[in-house]
């Protein structure tokens, strides 16, 4: 059944995706603008689903990386949050280093390590990868862990509870919620990172390498057939990270963390 | 034997820093099993430093604390008591039962018994039927009422709790006063209680502790005696007006330049 | 080829004698930063030939993702250098350019490996690593794949390489794409750490294309060919070539002073380097047979046919149809020629003979 | 003050003591790492510690003093730090383009929630449309398009693109911000019969700061990133993207002088943060510290 | 002329949907000029929503609200009423000053007009030192006191306040409630509080308003006459009790089902 309220919610960005690309078709039409300069909407469609085997394969390999790194880095993020909310100081040393590196485009780091390790190797991206997922995630487990309710950590001391037992039962849970909304940030950043690590060399079989050589060709149709592949890698993650959420949390941290939103 | 022995306690902290609180100085107080004891007094008089003390998450800069003619510490280690706070301070991922079986849990019991204790608990707070909600689907008095039930539920002899019904209306606040007075009567605990509402502390004590500010200590010992089975008509009995007429009294005292008290926070450390 | 005569071109030459009021203003599109691969321009600039040609230039770099030819389709620059399979690309997509002067009559990739890699012709690719610099730079690779009878998806794996040949010095990629002005170069000033003296092409295995027979047409000046129909651009793109080519004539004379103006014009390439690129470069322009700029019918089909038939990575090609007619025309060499020679400047280069230049380590 | 002294000098010392770290990291992997990387578990995931992949840290920073090219009485530090303050500059007009717009759209959302639903997906989506892909056709409108008569300069493209990455976190973080005004103080507003723009001015703009900070640091960390990038794919000239290509060119050869750029432009992206940062102590001088449990 | 006069009100909120709630239902109330009127009743009787009525701050379903012979909408764009809520809802950027200037600034006064006011208004909440102080930096019940002064400011006829005092403790609270009345007396305030403490309800009020839940309507109204000079002897006198046990008698009518009530929540929305 559509509720109203559910097509109240879901109306407006389709009215306005709609005519969006309504009104990008009809510019591209209407000034007779040339396909080497911007695609119609329509020959982007139809450019993907002709292109779609090729698409899928490239979105593997981007997909690929972008996976391996989010999973590494989201462990590495985690490890390393136990250490910092154990150790203050430790978060001070992370963060001026974390804005730095925040400052460089993921590929010139990628090209940085494209000469540590092997050109042809997809470890430089799947570093970048993590190192990206890394911070989002050590930032928000970090404040999972640290901001626990006084009351709780009051209680436990009252039970005797070892620091263990309190990191176990009370920062950890408590964490959960946060690790969700890193990965919700984490998930479609992953993608973004790994196909723009492709930018500047490397094996061409992913999304970036296709856009690039796309473009650089004038086949503007084909390029924006690929970045609408990459947008809907991005989705897909972003999606699986919700949906892994409300799985993880069918009990009581979910609707937690909606009321705090 | 007493349930719990507060000898010539202080409690300065920072000491010897531009920050030193003199939080408590030269508290003597003596609990007998089974009683009733209510702490009342001005914000910052040390209400909760005191239950902290006695509950071993603070240490004493002098003086000693028993409790069942055991250490502080040692009856930390053995949960001799159960404690409760303003805030109900239960866990949003664990659901009710779960809980109520944390205590138990850490003291390493097994499932079943954890389980069939917690069921047990549910039933003395008159709410058997809630063990796999969680805690956001109950309401606030409800909610304080798991608190209860989990302070109790390792069977302690006394329970320590500070301000538990501060967050509660006061219709809800005057009928969980009437629950705690039964569960207590039922499984004759001794109970030390932090509140800042007069009838609230009349109605349920045995005795109320006046204790007022800067630095913090005892200043009034005040018996009230309502007999045990005190209900609705109680509130409306004379007796209790009287009790707390006495009580305010005593505050009174402790409360003299009220008007800006304590009045600039946080002066102090900017 | 597209040689519908016209007598605007004529005229325009007799223009330029006539006195010079206002210079009219011209902005040349370059492929990539400003290097001797340019150098032609760049002394027409220094040199005046420009300003003698009552026109006022200015040269527009390059960058990764600047498409000359789209820039010049826009109506942002008059004039664009561009390698014709991807300036063909780009006209069938649409934007309207035409090729009106192929300053490189042959092409200058290789493909680089070292000896014991065994890659002395494009069939030895097989199963190898093979870089390439991407961005519409690596069609020869897929028409020599095509011609020795490989799939470039199946049978090599095709590695991009970053700005530096550190992927082949490194051993990551078998063969590294090089053009013979500039990265290829780069390997010989570097210190072999085996010998501890720089490599020599004694230790390198080289496949060039143009050999190989799939050489493509690289550096040519497009012109926008909406406006060719304008008697007035018409002129300009005839004083422009003659200029050009003028320049170019110089730098065939003179490769250090062309290698000064560049340097001086803020390349961050080590001076030794330019002058070996000045000198690669030259070789690619020089001797011009039937005159510098000419397009070469029999080249110009081959680049096409190669365009049409060498299968990308994707499977696809860089052109789905033969360009129409009106592609290129010869019609403005033709006449910057005139001009040329009236000035009694040497359009064929016959006697051209390149230097020697001794590379330093890191091209300084 | 004396207390903000304190804690600024701590940080620096913090932050002096991170780059130590790292430096020393990297100096021991240079000593125990395999010249030519290793495997370990069947993967290639040590790197090599050869001087081409990572040069020791004197060679880098011995580079700052040497001349550009050879030849030239410009030194890299000269270079680098002119880079450095053209895209500093570039990135500011773009940080400052994007906070107009993403505190313009986060505004409009706040006011009819319908535009919010619209285009708040639309906002999403559009963050994960890479930048090489947009920064040809950006670059393309430089020249293409005039706006009032006054042309678009080369360099704006590049803003724009640092725009379009520092615009997106300020709209969210903006929008969250103005939502964040506690109910009873609007229905306080609304009983003096405030009007919609007196409340926005006077309550949820205030109230917002404290959410607006964070992701204006985003942002600004978002328009270098922008910045650089566009300088990179445009080739503009005089910006340290432009040199880091120009440096890697010669890798090869000279794979200190990379690093150089590469630092410059990690420079740039602290600096952009410490503005911030100071912005937020003056804006939040009067506002109580925050307690965290 | 009444001060506040609400005819057949009902306000029903999300009517038509399944989430419909009735929130009041019929309510008729008359406040006299100069009268101190207390709203009390169980969670969710429609306390607030009667006074966001009064305030125009909502429409009623049917019936009218007017406010000294206005339309409420009227009084609201006239500033004819200030209001207090639980929160003390201080600005944190701007000075106590600053703050009890807001609703001037709104009307457009100039500055010195205004600086003026907050003086005079500091003068009357008695911290008139304080003016340059951030609100973070006092204590509650100053803040409190802030916030009526900010709602008396404008100097209006009409004062509407939402459980001012809910989040003090009991010995501010009774300060507070003293300087409340004194305060009101100075200025001749029409005051409309909500309330959840009966002892509160009946301290400060000419007549005190009860009411039930679903769907919320008036069930009582209590005179209580404590006299014009109340203080702190008043409540140890029989007339306070009394009352009190008069206003506890007319709500527990309203909250027999209270164990369990409205407890669950969020089940609907879920
Ligand atoms: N950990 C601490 N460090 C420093 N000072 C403290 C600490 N805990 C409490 N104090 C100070 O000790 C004094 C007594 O505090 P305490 O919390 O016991 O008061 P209280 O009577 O419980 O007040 P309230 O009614 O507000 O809860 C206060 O001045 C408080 O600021
Ligand atoms: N905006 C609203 N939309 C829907 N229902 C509402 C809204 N505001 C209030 N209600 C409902 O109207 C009823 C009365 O609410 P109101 O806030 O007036 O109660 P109250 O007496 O002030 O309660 P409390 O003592 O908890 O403050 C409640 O059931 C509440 O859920
Ligand atoms: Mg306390
Ligand atoms: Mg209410």
């Amino acid at each position: 059944m559509w509720s109203l309220s559910r097509i109240r919610r879901i109306l407006p960005p389709l009215v306005f995706g709609v005519s969006f690309l309504l009104l990008w078709e009809g510019v591209v039409k209407g000034f007779d603008l040339k396909p080497y300069f911007l695609a119609a909407p329509s020959k982007i469609f139809e450019q993907f689903f002709k292109n779609f085997a090729r698409i899928w394969e490239a979105s593997s390999v981007s997909g690929t990386n972008a996976l391996i790194g989010l999973i590494a880095g989201t462990v590495f993020g985690v490890v390393m949050s136990f250490a910092l909310s154990r150790y203050r100081f430790l978060g001070e040393l992370v963060t001026p280093l974390a804005i730095a590196l925040n400052a460089i485009p993921s590929f010139v780091l990628v090209a940085v390590l494209n000469n540590m390790y092997s050109i042809t190797s997809e470890i430089p991206r799947r570093i970048m990868v993590s190192l990206v997922v890394y911070f989002i995630v050590l930032v928000n487990v970090a404040k999972g862990l640290t901001q626990v309710q006084s009351t709780h950590v009051e209680l436990m001391k009252s039970y005797a509870a070892s620091d263990f037992a309190i990191l176990r039962k009370v920062r950890v849970p408590n964490a959960v919620p946060y690790l969700f909304t890193a990965l919700k940030i984490a998930a479609p950043v992953s993608v973004i990172t790994s196909f723009v690590s492709e930018y500047f060399g490397g094996s061409q079989n992913g999304l970036g390498s296709r856009i690039t050589s796309n473009i650089a060709n004038s086949k503007n149709a084909a390029a924006w057939a690929y970045v609408l592949g990459a947008c809907l890698l991005g989705l897909t993650f972003y999606a699986v990270s919700i949906v892994l959420e409300s799985a993880a949390s069918r009990g009581g941290a979910a609707s937690k963390t909606n009321n705090n939103k | 034997m007493s349930a719990v022995q507060v000898t010539g306690v202080s409690k300065i902290f920072n000491q010897g820093t531009p920050k030193q609180v003199d939080a408590l100085i030269d508290v003597n107080l003596t609990v007998e099993p089974g009683e009733f004891v209510s702490l009342i007094g001005p914000s910052g008089c040390g209400k909760s430093t005191l239950l902290r003390l006695i509950a071993n998450l603070l240490e004493p800069t002098t003086g000693s604390v028993t409790v069942n003619s055991k250490s502080a510490s040692q009856s930390r280690l053995d949960q001799d008591y159960g404690m409760a706070f303003q805030q109900a301070g239960l866990f949003d991922w664990r659901t009710v039962a779960k809980n109520i079986e944390l205590p138990l849990e850490l003291k390493g019991w097994d499932k079943d018994k954890r389980a069939a204790r917690a069921q047990e608990m549910l039933e003395l707070v008159k709410l058997p039927e809630f063990a796999e909600l969680y805690p956001w689907q109950l309401s606030g008095g409800m909610q304080q009422r798991i608190a209860i039930a989990r302070a109790l539920a390792a069977h302690p002899p006394l329970l320590l709790m500070d301000e538990p019904f501060g967050a509660l209306d006061e219709m809800t606040r005057e009928y969980m006063q009437g629950e705690l007075l039964r569960i207590c009567a039922e499984t004759s605990t001794t109970v030390v209680f932090v509140t800042h509402s007069i009838p609230e502390a009349v109605y349920l004590s045995n005795r109320v502790v006046v204790m007022s500010p800067r630095p913090g200590r005892i200043t009034d010992l005040i018996s009230v005696n309502l007999g045990a089975k005190r209900n609705e008509d109680t509130r409306a009995a004379a007796d209790f007006f009287t009790g707390i007429t006495a009580v305010r009294e005593a505050l009174r005292g402790t409360h003299a330049d009220h008007a800006n008290a304590g009045a600039v926070r946080g002066v102090e450390d900017r | 080829g597209g040689s519908s005569s016209s007598t605007d071109t004529t005229a325009a030459a007799a223009a330029t004698t006539d006195e010079c009021v206002t210079p009219t203003p011209v902005k040349l599109q370059l492929q990539w930063f400003t290097q001797a691969q340019f150098a032609g321009y760049y002394a027409a600039l220094e040199n005046g030939y420009y300003t003698d040609m009552c026109l006022d230039v200015t040269i527009l770099e390059g960058a990764v993702d600047i498409t000359p030819q789209t820039v010049l389709a826009n109506g942002e620059a008059d004039f664009a250098i561009s390698w014709v399979s991807k300036a063909l690309a780009s006209r069938e997509g649409g934007a309207n350019i035409v090729d009106i002067a192929q300053v490189f009559q042959r092409s200058g990739t290789l493909q680089v490996s070292f000896k014991d890699a065994g890659i002395a012709t494009s069939a030895d690719f097989k199963g190898k690593k093979i870089g390439n610099w991407g961005y519409g730079n690596e069609f020869e690779i897929f028409a020599a794949l095509t011609k020795a009878g490989l799939d470039p998806a199946a049978d090599v794996t095709l590695v991009q390489q970053q700005f530096d040949m550190s992927g082949l010095l490194a051993g990551d990629i078998d063969a590294a794409e090089a053009m013979t002005y500039n990265e290829y170069a780069q390997v010989l000033e570097t210190m072999n750490p085996a010998t501890g003296a720089l490599y020599t092409a004694d230790d390198l295995n080289v496949v060039s294309y143009e050999d190989e027979g799939v050489g493509m047409l690289q550096d040519a000046i497009w012109a926008d060919g909406s406006r060719l129909a304008d008697a007035e651009y018409n002129a300009t793109a005839v004083k422009f070539v003659a200029a050009s080519l003028m320049g170019w004539a110089f730098c065939r004379d003179d490769a250090q002073a062309c290698t000064d103006i560049v340097v001086g014009k803020g390349s961050k390439l080590g001076a030794t380097h330019q002058l070996w690129q000045m000198n690669e470069v030259n070789k690619l322009i020089w001797p011009a047979a039937a005159g510098v700029g000419m397009i070469d019918e029999a080249a110009w089909t081959r680049t096409v046919d190669l365009s049409q038939n060498a299968k990308n990575l994707e499977g696809g090609t860089v052109l789905t149809e033969a360009p129409d007619a009106e592609a290129y025309t010869n019609e403005f060499v033709t006449a910057a020629h005139a001009l040329l020679t009236e000035k009694g400047i040497d359009i064929n280069g016959a006697s051209f003979a390149p230097i020697d230049v001794t590379l330093t380590e890191g091209g300084n | 003050m004396n207390r903000f002294a304190r804690r600024a000098a701590y940080r620096t010392s913090m932050f002096v003591l991170s780059i130590v770290l790292v430096v020393a990291l990297w100096e021991m992997y240079k000593v125990v790492g395999p010249q030519d990387g290793g495997k370990l578990f069947g993967a290639g995931v040590l790197p090599r510690s050869n001087d081409t992949a990572m040069p020791h840290v004197w060679t880098m920073l011995s580079r700052y003093g040497r001349p550009e090219v050879r030849g030239s009485d410009k030194r890299v530090w000269v270079v680098v730090l002119e880079g450095a303050w053209f895209s500093f500059r570039l990135s500011i007009v773009g940080f400052l383009l994007g906070s107009s717009i993403g505190v313009g759209l986060s505004i409009l959302m706040s006011r009819f929630r319908i535009v919010e639903r619209g285009l708040l997906p639309y906002l999403v989506v559009s963050q994960t449309v890479p930048l090489i892909a947009l920064a040809p056709l950006v670059a393309l409108w430089g020249g293409k398009l005039s706006i009032f008569g006054i042309e678009w300069p080369r360099w704006f493209s590049a803003a724009v693109l640092g725009a379009f990455l520092s615009f997106f976190p300020i709209t969210v973080g903006t929008l969250r911000g103005l939502a964040s005004a506690p109910a009873a103080a609007v229905e306080l507003m609304e009983s003096y019969a405030a009007s919609w723009k007196q409340i926005l001015l006077k309550l949820r703009f205030p109230s917002a700061i404290p959410y607006m900070i964070p992701a204006f640091k985003l942002g600004a960390s978002g328009s270098v990133v922008g910045v650089v990038v566009a300088e990179i794919s445009t080739g503009l000239k005089g910006g340290i993207g432009r040199l880091i290509i120009e440096y890697a060119r010669e890798a090869t050869a000279d794979p200190a002088k990379v690093f150089t750029a590469v630092f410059g432009a990690a420079a740039l992206g602290l600096t952009m943060a410490g503005v911030i940062a100071i912005s937020d102590v003056y804006l939040m001088r009067n506002r109580p510290k925050e307690t965290t449990s």
